[in-house]
């Protein structure tokens, strides 16, 4: 096969992917069936992890917060480097739309990392005895998360022009990347009351196969409903954005018609 | 007389909201000061109750000097405090409304806040009241203090920031009462010694810092 | 009325009388021995080299700063030691344009307003200055003629008697310039008494009745 | 290039010396908080030695935000930053300038001073070389972190405060290093690990954040 | 040399090319398919009125800001990409004027010169301007004009081929304005070329080569 068309395929997507209009369709396109099968893996998952799964031979039922604690841990950090990427990809190539994309992802990924700081405050109570842990590198490093995605929001609202906001708040997202293995790595770095890594490790997961399995889906599933809320955000958010061009008129004329 | 005070005291809130990351940042500041200590010290709940009133105390300050810094740079530069000299009101009570502004904007979310962070570092929750008692006591002296050093920064541009500086030492006693307070409402302790002590001292900082201030900004725009 | 301007038609009794002033700033002299009284319906234009001190001259009118020697009489009074309630009689336009870079055009109009009981309404002035496209934009924002432009419109709010005005036409373009120039006329003309420091002498001729020389 | 760097650095240095007092600044702050803190805290031998690290390493932080919060507001308001974007070298190399001359008035003096204060908090003697060599290491990365700060809110009339929202969660890591090196020092034992981990903040940070400093700054003023 | 600030000594090579250029600012646009071309020799003078965008265009050519289309040519580059060594090339002067408040007028001025690898020295600016008094004042102390002045022999320092001037007579006195239109002059005779934001075209009649009406 030849590589010349492939890449020159590749560089036409991308272009696409910078075109409103088109991004604006895709996302319509894709956001009910993000939502119905997020929807059935959640409850899917849900079934199998607090019904079928059986009780953890150490922590008896309190492990089953696992089931959100996790998809949510790992999407406060995923989602970091979603909005960082995508920033990136705006400045360098002066790109609105990853702009945008970056603006959609910020508070979804605060809501994420609150939910991940909850569940671990709520899981910590039974197991380590106390609901937070001042000086657990662990959790500093996701509180710290929650306060760069806070200071991204803050500092875009503080611009009144937008492109300006764009590209100096996608600056700040690029530099807070580093926070992200600094989380994944706190467990093994510092001495934390926070278990080691379970999943994504050298070696394969160290868990069961019935407690691993229900993870899996609700990680996929919480995954899932994050793309699909993440799909609407950015169809409103490009709505604003182009507000002013005639594609969005005349969709607004025919949703009026 | 009046009116002009409530035109300054509306303009200048709504700058701050205007600015509302600015208004915010205190704040968060305030947080992050004391949610960034106890990572740096040992993190052990005997010691953490038992330095949570100097953080507590220690952060308050210094947020509210933060952001007391541009009280009248930014009027002196753009101009306008000119015109706020030549205003229809003597300027001793046009600073005072500029205080009053920054205290509202800044002080009273701290007095929101400040329970929370009391809890973090385990302080009993029967103290709070006189935590939230005292800083409310406190927090004006603080602004107006931080105000006479922001205006005599203003004057000595290039003599610069000391004679601002000379102002911190005089938030000692008002820290100290402060962090009094504190400890004695989490022994369960009679508050009202230091609460006294507090208000003398914010009677005395508001009825005479503004008229420092208000000379001090006068002869620097000379 | 053409003639008010030169203001014989308010009779020959000064309203501000300037004997033997000296300013002096940092240290250094500035003015020695000025002397000049404007009766109402006259504008005094200060000319003089850059450095030569028209700014210090105003605001030592305004009472921004305390003269070395002399006297200045206004209406009997001094204005550095204006009374609160009298300050409202002098409005002063410095280099800088005392407008907050954080509010909109509109906001800092209305707050000129209001804060000095002004008369008159916001939107004739915004026509007149043509800056209707950009009246609910931050200040920040515009370019320096349109600021210029605003401060002129917060002096114009302002009921006062005594204009002090130091370069009005910086950044101001030829139709900023003819505007400025009716007003310091209608100002004239209902009375008032200006005070115009400027490098264009013959521009702002016409508005004025004396030349002051530093 | 380098000579342009040079001007750079002779100017601001200049210009730090000219205007002393605010260069003093950070310093006196640095010792007040340092002082006052243990005024507010209960003056317990045992527990000052405790928290002493945590202090020491807070008031470096704080100091040196509030040293660089104006590195480009001041250059910005008066035109010489576009000055400085039309220079004959690259942005980056021109915002290093601005940095090293700004750590070495407000870092450097650090370094001396810490030692004092750190014997007021009973920290033992054999401890000062590593607490020297700590501050040494991360200094540099907190200066680089805060102009980062400073350039991302220059165009911010409101900047100056909001700068510690942004980089106060980026700075958790250096404060947890040098406290960890404190700790270990008091303690007698090897301070090399933490010490490694400092030293290679300050070399992503001195390498990539002018970088990101300037693209800021650009962006800011276009 | 009168007619070489006309630029037909250097022959008819442009040397600054702007092509069909649109720049916006805040999201709104200002110019649109703005074409001119500059030989060596050659002065443009930007008018327009307030608020049109003479700012936007001198920092567009600057290389401060980025055009949202059109090309702008300088000797085969373009500004806003420029090289650092070649931007020691252009020369840019605009309502702020770039001086630090805190270093007395000569170590302004010292620093530019050796900043820009400057040939000439600093004295017989300093007598040209008149600012043999203040010269190791304050920048911060010094008057509107004077600080002017201090901006405008900054960029006379400079060795620049292109000059860019955002309204260069502001706050200027008689004798400034003459310096700076002898400079102008001065430096069109070299083969220099440059680009001049005014509200005064009349003044600056006598050096200006084409007129860029906005
Ligand atoms: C407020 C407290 C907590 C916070 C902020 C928190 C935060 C996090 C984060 C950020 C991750 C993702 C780490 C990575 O992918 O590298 C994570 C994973 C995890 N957490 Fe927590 N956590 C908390 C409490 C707890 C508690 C109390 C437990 C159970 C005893 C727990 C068990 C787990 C497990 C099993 C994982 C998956 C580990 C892996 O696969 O790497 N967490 N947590
Ligand atoms: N920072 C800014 N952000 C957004 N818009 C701006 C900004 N600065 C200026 N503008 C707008 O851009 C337009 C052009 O401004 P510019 O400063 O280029 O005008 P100008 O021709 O230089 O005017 P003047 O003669 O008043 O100096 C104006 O309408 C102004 O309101
Ligand atoms: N803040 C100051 N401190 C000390 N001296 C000053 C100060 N400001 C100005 N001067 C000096 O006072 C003299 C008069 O300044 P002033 O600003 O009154 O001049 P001006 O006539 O308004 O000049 P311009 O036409 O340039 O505006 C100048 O020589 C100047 O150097
Ligand atoms: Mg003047
Ligand atoms: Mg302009």
């Amino acid at each position: 096969m030849n590589a010349v068309p492939i890449r020159r395929r590749l560089w036409r997507a991308f272009h696409r992917l910078g075109s409103p209009p088109y991004v604006y369709r895709l996302a319509g396109r894709l956001s009910p069936w993000l939502g119905v099968t997020s929807c059935v893996l959640l409850a899917v998952g849900a079934f199998w992890g607090l019904v079928l799964a059986p009780p953890d031979y150490l922590q008896g039922d309190s492990f089953r917060i696992i089931y959100i604690h996790v998809p949510s841990a790992y999407l406060s950090m995923g989602g970091y480097v979603l909005m960082a990427v995508a920033a990136a990809i705006g400045y360098i190539w002066r790109m609105k739309l990853a702009h945008g994309l970056a603006v959609c992802v910020a508070p979804l990924g605060a809501w994420f990392t609150a939910l991940a700081l909850v569940t671990g405050g709520i899981w910590g109570k039974p197991t380590w005895g106390t609901y937070w842990e001042w000086g657990d590198a662990r959790l500093m490093f996701e509180l710290l998360l929650l306060f760069l995605y806070i200071g991204y929001m803050v500092l875009r609202m503080s611009f009144d022009d937008r492109e300006k906001a764009d590209r100096v708040s996608a600056l700040l997202a690029v530099v807070g990347v580093v926070n992200v293995p600094i989380i994944h790595y706190s467990v093994e770095w510092w001495t934390t009351l926070h278990q080691g890594p379970t999943l994504i490790r050298e070696g394969g997961p160290s868990i069961t196969m019935d407690m691993l399995i229900p993870l899996l889906i609700m990680l996929a599933g919480f995954s899932l409903f994050f793309g699909w809320l993440l799909c609407k955000r950015l169809q409103g958010e490009i709505l604003r954005r182009e507000s002013r061009t005639r594609w969005v008129r005349t969709l607004a004329a025919e949703a009026g018609a | 007389m009046l009116d002009v005070v409530l035109h300054i005291l509306r303009r200048d809130l709504r700058l701050a909201f205007r600015r509302w990351s600015e208004l915010a940042t205190p704040l968060i500041f305030f947080v992050i000061i004391a949610s960034l200590f106890p990572l740096a010290a040992t993190p052990d709940e005997a010691q953490l109750r038992s330095i949570g009133a100097a953080v507590i105390w220690m952060s308050a300050l210094l947020s509210s000097l933060l952001a007391l810094d541009g009280l009248f740079r930014a009027d002196s530069e753009d101009g306008s405090m000119e015109q706020l000299i030549l205003a229809p009101a003597p300027l001793g009570l046009v600073v005072l409304a500029k205080i009053v502004a920054h205290w509202a904007v800044s002080g009273v979310p701290l007095l929101v806040l400040a329970p929370l962070v009391a809890m973090s570092f385990y302080l009993p929750l029967a103290a709070l009241p006189e935590l939230i008692a005292a800083l409310a006591l406190a927090t004006p002296t603080l602004s107006v203090l931080a105000a006479v050093g922001a205006a005599l920064t203003v004057s000595l541009r290039a003599g610069g920031t000391i004679i601002g500086l000379l102002i911190l030492p005089l938030t000692g006693p008002v820290l100290i009462f402060g962090t009094r307070a504190t400890e004695l409402a989490a022994l369960g302790e009679s508050v009202a010694g230091p609460l006294y002590l507090l208000a003398s001292l914010a009677v005395l900082a508001v009825s005479l810092g503004p008229l420092i201030a208000a000379a001090a900004v006068r002869t620097a725009l000379e | 009325m053409a003639s008010a301007t030169h203001g014989d038609h308010f009779g020959a009794c000064p309203v501000l009388t300037v004997t033997s002033l000296e300013v002096r700033r940092g240290g250094i002299g500035l003015l020695r021995d000025l002397s000049f009284e404007l009766s109402p319906g006259q504008t005094a234009l200060v000319t003089g080299a850059n450095g030569s001190g028209k700014t210090s001259l105003l605001r030592v009118l305004a009472g921004l700063a305390v003269p070395a020697a002399g006297r200045i009489d206004w209406h009997g009074k001094t204005p550095h030691r204006l009374p609160p309630e009298d300050r409202g009689d002098i409005a002063y336009l410095g280099h800088r344009d005392g407008l907050k870079r954080e509010l909109t055009v509109d906001e800092n109009l209305r707050f000129c307003r209001s804060f000095w009981k002004g008369r008159g309404a916001v939107e004739p002035l915004i026509a007149e200055l043509r800056l209707e496209a950009c009246r609910h934009r931050y200040v920040r924002r515009l370019s320096a003629g349109q600021r210029r432009r605003v401060a002129l419109a917060c002096l114009r709010l302002k009921p006062a008697r005594l204009w002090l005005l130091d370069e009005p036409l910086t950044n101001l373009d030829a139709r900023g310039t003819d505007v400025v120039i009716e007003w310091l006329g209608r100002h004239a003309a209902e009375g008032g008494v200006a005070v115009v420091s400027t490098h264009r002498p013959q521009r702002l001729a016409t508005a004025a009745s004396i030349e002051v020389a530093l």
